[in-house]
């Protein structure tokens, strides 16, 4: 039952199919519905996130790069990413030998999980969301350690040295940078005296500068420096350049994923952009006041208050101009060294993260 | 202290060499990509191009310098009667071989033979790659009084 | 101080034959008279080492030895007879003839004495005879593979 | 002696210099290439490490061995030629210079004035060429990938320029024994000036993309340091030699082919950050010596003598009378030298050919120690090897 709370849709299609067969809805049916609604969901939301964020990294990173990116397939090349996932479906599924068959099978489906089960909690508009866990964002935050599982997983079954030691430098480098990050996600929890990313969200209704980033110019000081750690801490956990050591391809030629191919690299390929997305939009809902726009229209007695569209648009905005600065960045900066990553966690981000806690908690009892 | 403004410089070069960075980079989004789209814009070739060979048969007199001199051995001649009147049957460059250095074209006594502008062959086997020049349906074989569609440029020496 | 000038004086009895262009000295002796180049003449490089087969008795080692300022090289000779090409090696000095040594060994068959890894280098190791050598045979077949047209 | 896989390996240096001994564990060895996209074509590195401290790093070639020297002394004078650009495809001019200089100092042949300047010219290109390639390559194993592509783009103009003399992008077959084939026209000289103003236009871009990242200082400033005495030991030359400090040109010291009459500068690490000899300092001083090759280019077009472009002594059927001769010549990777031994036959007797890379990636054994991987790659990208020469 706990199923059909959380997502009342599938508790509708549970009653429905239940009917149909002329049977009192169980939990059974629930977990079908509950399926259903997962399958759908993975169809609308997984395939264009997945394939949109690939086509918009090569294509950014082409013309960054003074070259067109993808042309060919589809105007503009629109229809890339597709024929690339419809080319690895087709290729061969390789279990080489000595890997270990169970753990090698079942880590693309952990780290794909993993990454997107972080949209559960997005709130992509007034009363859009899948669930608004009172601990959403600690739901998201664990969610980000549960991937670690499957990419030691992968490194560790591949029996190939350069997998597990791409898989060594996932777990000492994202372990480590989930504690700035955490750090700076409790900033605007904080502020807002919730762990909830819709009350986070709803806390920063109206003008912009009700937005925690410059929360009425004086949660500034403590907000921006926090923004920026939340990011630089992001990128980190996403497994994003500069913090790609995972699978550095100069180093470790491909790191964890050395050994997959078919549609289980696809598994490891797609997540890296559920992971950016979902890491930017809890970001904008963090600091960026989330679904609400700069003139406070969504705010309660505005001209657009609930209106789901309107804050899906602003949402979408803010989400995606995160993102896109993920790629850009990608395209222009070098890989750092793995043990620069760890001097940059632990004597660089931890240090502002608390500094930021405590100016917080500071500005919240002034305030 | 010392330590303490080291670490501000730090963080602080670490931030600003980035948006240097990407002062440059992100520009180059709006500017025009400097690639062409290869089968169908194809870039100016020169007329000192050593691509394929271009082939005039009817000047070709069968003395076999250049399947001589060439250092891998790849041009096979065949040729009937001996002499100025010397006809050609076969004239084979295999390009599996071929290095490309133009050593074939610079002892022809009658410059019947040239390093043309194509720079793509392409076959399933090795034995596609391999082209008889004498077949006057090979488009770079002119027989006499046939032009040369494009400008072939001639060596300094000879 | 020349080279000839340098090696006449500190080895006269290992020195074969001098003119300005090269020093031959004695095949035992090529530690020391390349020790000489370095302290009297300024060799602070090897630069190249070359063999070279000359048929049918004797191999040379040719040593192609850097100054730096004023920039010049210096060459030192040695001739071995064929029948068991054998020199000292010069590896313990000038890291640059461990892998130069090793080619010579390889390519050519010049066995160093003392060298601290005296396996081919190029070739594989299962590779028979030396390629460089005038009278070298080019092999059949090698793992399966036919090698001759 | 271990054996490891089928490769024997030295004893090194069970401890590394760096860790503290008291925790001890396995160590894993790991077979870097012939397909790992760092080592830049076919060079095996057998690696020991301590999970990400290198403990040896033992380089294996000859995966491109093609016996070169063979070739040559089994081919005619005119059909070797073409084979030396093979060895260093990306300076493949340069390598071209250092047989046929050897051959013409043996044989005495003299070169017309006009055909030294065009050596000079579009072996200056070459490089230039090929430190673009190098810059970028190290970048790109640093992880940057733009700048990377930034510098192709000014690598295919300058292929451009080399075609349309050559006839060739990579491979060109352009100089002979007492010349060179083809002249030059004043269209393509007005064009390789405005290449190198290109060029010199975009050096900001490169420094303040790449060279002075922060991100890029920390990885190479200190990083796999090769100082004076093991670049001189090991017979590094080139950048490698340079950025150690040691002011050693062959084009200033012992000048051939007319580079007497340019007037240049040569680069001395240490630039203007990191020590002396690190990866930074190398990867810098490709740079700077761009910067001094587009003088050169500049200088030659302008100076650039009339009369012709080639001895009309040498014929195809040349042959160099009996003699010997040593001559090195400053390639883009160090320094390229053929030692030519004729003995009056239609074939050289032999000529011994010098890779700079064989004689650099020998360093990599003693200078990796202790390094991590992320330096080992450092290292790798700042020495720069070519295999096509290093196993010739």
């Amino acid at each position: 039952m706990i199923l059909a709370e959380a997502t009342p849709l599938s508790h509708h299609l549970a009653t429905w199919l239940a009917g149909l067969l002329g049977m009192q809805p169980n939990w059974l049916f629930s977990a079908v519905g509950a399926l259903l609604v997962a399958t759908v969901i993975l169809l609308i939301v997984v395939t264009p996130v997945g394939l949109g964020g690939v086509y918009l990294e090569r294509k950014l990173a082409g013309r960054m790069q003074n070259r067109r990116g993808p042309n060919r397939v589809g105007p503009y090349g629109l229809l890339q990413a597709v024929a690339d996932g419809v080319k690895l479906l087709a290729k061969e599924d390789i279990l080489q030998r000595g890997a270990d068959s169970p753990l090698f099978r079942f880590a693309p489906y952990l780290v794909f999980l993993a990454a997107f089960a972080g949209f559960v909690v997005l709130p992509f508009a007034p009363g859009v969301i899948a669930a608004d866990l009172d601990v959403g964002l600690f739901y998201f935050l664990a969610l980000i350690a549960l991937e670690t599982v499957g990419i030691v997983m992968a490194g560790w079954s591949s029996n190939n040295k350069w997998s597990l030691l791409g898989a060594m430098r996932e777990v000492a480098q994202v372990v480590s940078y989930e504690l700035p990050l955490g750090l700076a996600a409790m900033c605007p929890a904080l502020a807002a005296g919730s762990l909830s990313l819709v009350a986070i969200t709803d806390y920063q209704a109206g003008p912009i500068w009700n937005w925690l980033l410059i929360r009425h110019g004086y949660w500034a000081i403590a907000m921006v420096p926090a923004f920026l750690l939340f990011y630089t801490a992001g990128l980190a956990a996403a497994k994003r350049a500069p913090f790609d050591l995972p699978e550095a391809e100069s180093e470790l030629t491909a790191g964890f994923h050395t050994e997959y191919s078919g549609m289980r690299f696809g598994m490891f390929f797609l997540p890296e952009y559920a992971m950016m997305l979902s890491l930017s939009a809890v970001a904008s809902a963090l600091f960026l006041g989330g679904y609400h726009d700069p003139l406070g229209l969504s705010a309660p007695g505005g001209a657009f208050e609930g209106a789901w569209w309107w804050g899906f648009l602003w949402f979408f905005l803010k989400t995606t101009f995160l993102f896109l600065s993920q790629i850009v960045l990608r395209w222009t900066l070098p890989r750092i060294r793995i043990d620069q990553v760890m001097y940059l966690c632990y004597k660089v981000l931890l240090p502002i993260g608390m500094g930021c806690l405590v100016l917080s908690a500071a500005l919240r009892l002034l305030g | 202290m010392k330590a303490l403004a080291l670490w501000v410089n730090r963080v602080w070069m670490g931030l600003k060499t980035t948006w240097i960075g990407l002062t440059i980079t992100v520009p180059y989004i709006f500017r025009r990509p400097y690639t062409l789209q290869y089968p169908e814009e194809v870039p100016e070739i020169p007329p000192t191009e050593r691509g394929l060979h271009v082939f005039e048969i009817d000047k070709c007199i069968a003395c076999d310098q250049c399947a001589k001199i060439c250092p891998v051995d790849c041009i096979t001649i065949e040729a009937e009667g001996k002499g100025k009147t010397a006809r050609i049957r076969t004239f084979e460059i295999d390009y599996s071989k071929c290095l490309f250095c133009a050593l074939c074209c610079e002892p022809c006594p009658t410059e019947c033979i040239h390093m043309g502008p194509q720079f793509d062959l392409v076959g399933y086997t090795r034995d596609e790659v391999i082209i008889d020049y004498a077949d006057r349906e090979n488009p770079r074989c002119f027989s006499e009084g046939e032009k040369i569609p494009y400008e072939i440029a001639p060596f300094a020496r000879k | 101080m020349t080279p000839a000038e340098a090696l006449r004086s500190a080895l006269p009895d290992a020195v074969e034959e001098a003119t300005d262009a090269f020093v031959r000295v004695k095949a035992e002796k090529v530690v020391e008279a390349a020790r000489v180049l370095r302290e009297k003449c300024g060799a602070e490089m090897l630069h190249q080492i070359s063999g070279v087969d000359r048929p049918p008795d004797k191999m040379e080692v040719v040593y192609h030895f850097a100054r730096l300022k004023p920039a010049a090289f210096l060459c030192l000779k040695v001739s071995v007879p064929r029948s068991n090409p054998v020199v000292p090696t010069l590896a313990n000095e000038w890291a640059s003839a461990n892998w130069g040594e090793r080619e010579t060994w390889d390519l050519l068959g010049i066995r160093f004495s003392g060298h601290p890894h005296p396996y081919r280098i190029l070739l594989p190791e299962d590779w028979e005879g030396h390629p460089l050598r005038k009278d070298y045979a080019y092999p059949v077949e090698y793992h399966g593979v036919d090698c001759v047209e | 002696m271990t054996t490891i896989q089928g490769v024997r390996l030295d004893e090194g240096e069970r401890a590394a210099p760096t860790l503290p001994r008291d925790i001890l564990t396995e160590e894993l060895v790991f077979n870097m290439g012939p397909q790992h996209p760092s080592t830049h074509g076919v060079l095996r590195v057998v690696l020991r490490t301590d999970g990400e401290v290198v403990r040896e790093a033992q380089p294996l070639i000859g995966n491109l061995h093609r016996c070169c020297e063979k070739i040559l002394e089994s081919l005619t004078y005119v059909q070797g030629l073409p084979y030396v650009d093979r060895m260093d495809y990306l300076g493949a001019l340069n390598m071209e210079m250092g047989l046929v200089l050897s051959v013409e100092k043996a044989a005495a042949v003299e070169v017309p004035k006009r055909a030294q300047y065009l050596r000079v010219i579009l072996c200056e290109i070459n490089r230039v060429i090929s430190h673009l390639f190098a810059a970028g390559q190290f970048g790109l194993d640093m992880g940057a990938f733009t700048p990377f592509l930034y510098m192709f783009r000014e690598r295919e103009e300058g292929l451009t320029l080399l075609n349309e003399v050559t006839g060739g992008r990579l491979l060109y077959h352009y100089i002979r024994y007492g010349g060179v084939t083809r002249d030059v026209s004043d269209d393509w000289k007005r064009k390789c000036i405005a290449w190198c103003d290109q060029v010199a236009a975009h050096m900001d871009e490169y420094n303040n993309l790449l060279t002075y990242n922060h991100i890029f200082l920390n990885r190479t400033v200190g990083v796999a340091i090769i100082d004076r005495e093991t670049a001189l030991r090991y017979g590094a030359t080139g950048p490698i030699l340079r950025a150690a400090g040691v002011p050693r040109d062959l084009r200033k010291d012992m000048p051939y082919s007319c580079y007497e009459d340019f007037d240049f500068k040569v680069p001395v690490g240490p630039h203007d950050k990191g020590v002396v000899g690190d990866s930074w300092n190398r990867h810098r001083q490709r740079l700077l010596e761009i910067e001094e090759s587009l003088k050169i280019i500049r200088q030659a077009i302008t100076k650039l003598p009339a009369g012709d472009v080639s001895n009309p002594k040498v014929t195809r059927g040349w042959k160099a009378p009996e003699g010997e001769a040593y001559v090195a010549s400053e390639a883009p990777r160090g320094e390229i030298s053929c030692y030519f031994v004729s003995d009056g036959g239609k074939a050289p007797y032999r000529a011994r050919m010098r890779g700079p890379s064989f004689y650099n990636i020998s360093l990599l054994s003693e200078t990796s120690r202790g390094l991590l991987i992320g330096d080992l790659i450092a290292l790798m990208g700042s020495i720069d090897i070519t295999l096509g020469e290093c196993d010739r």
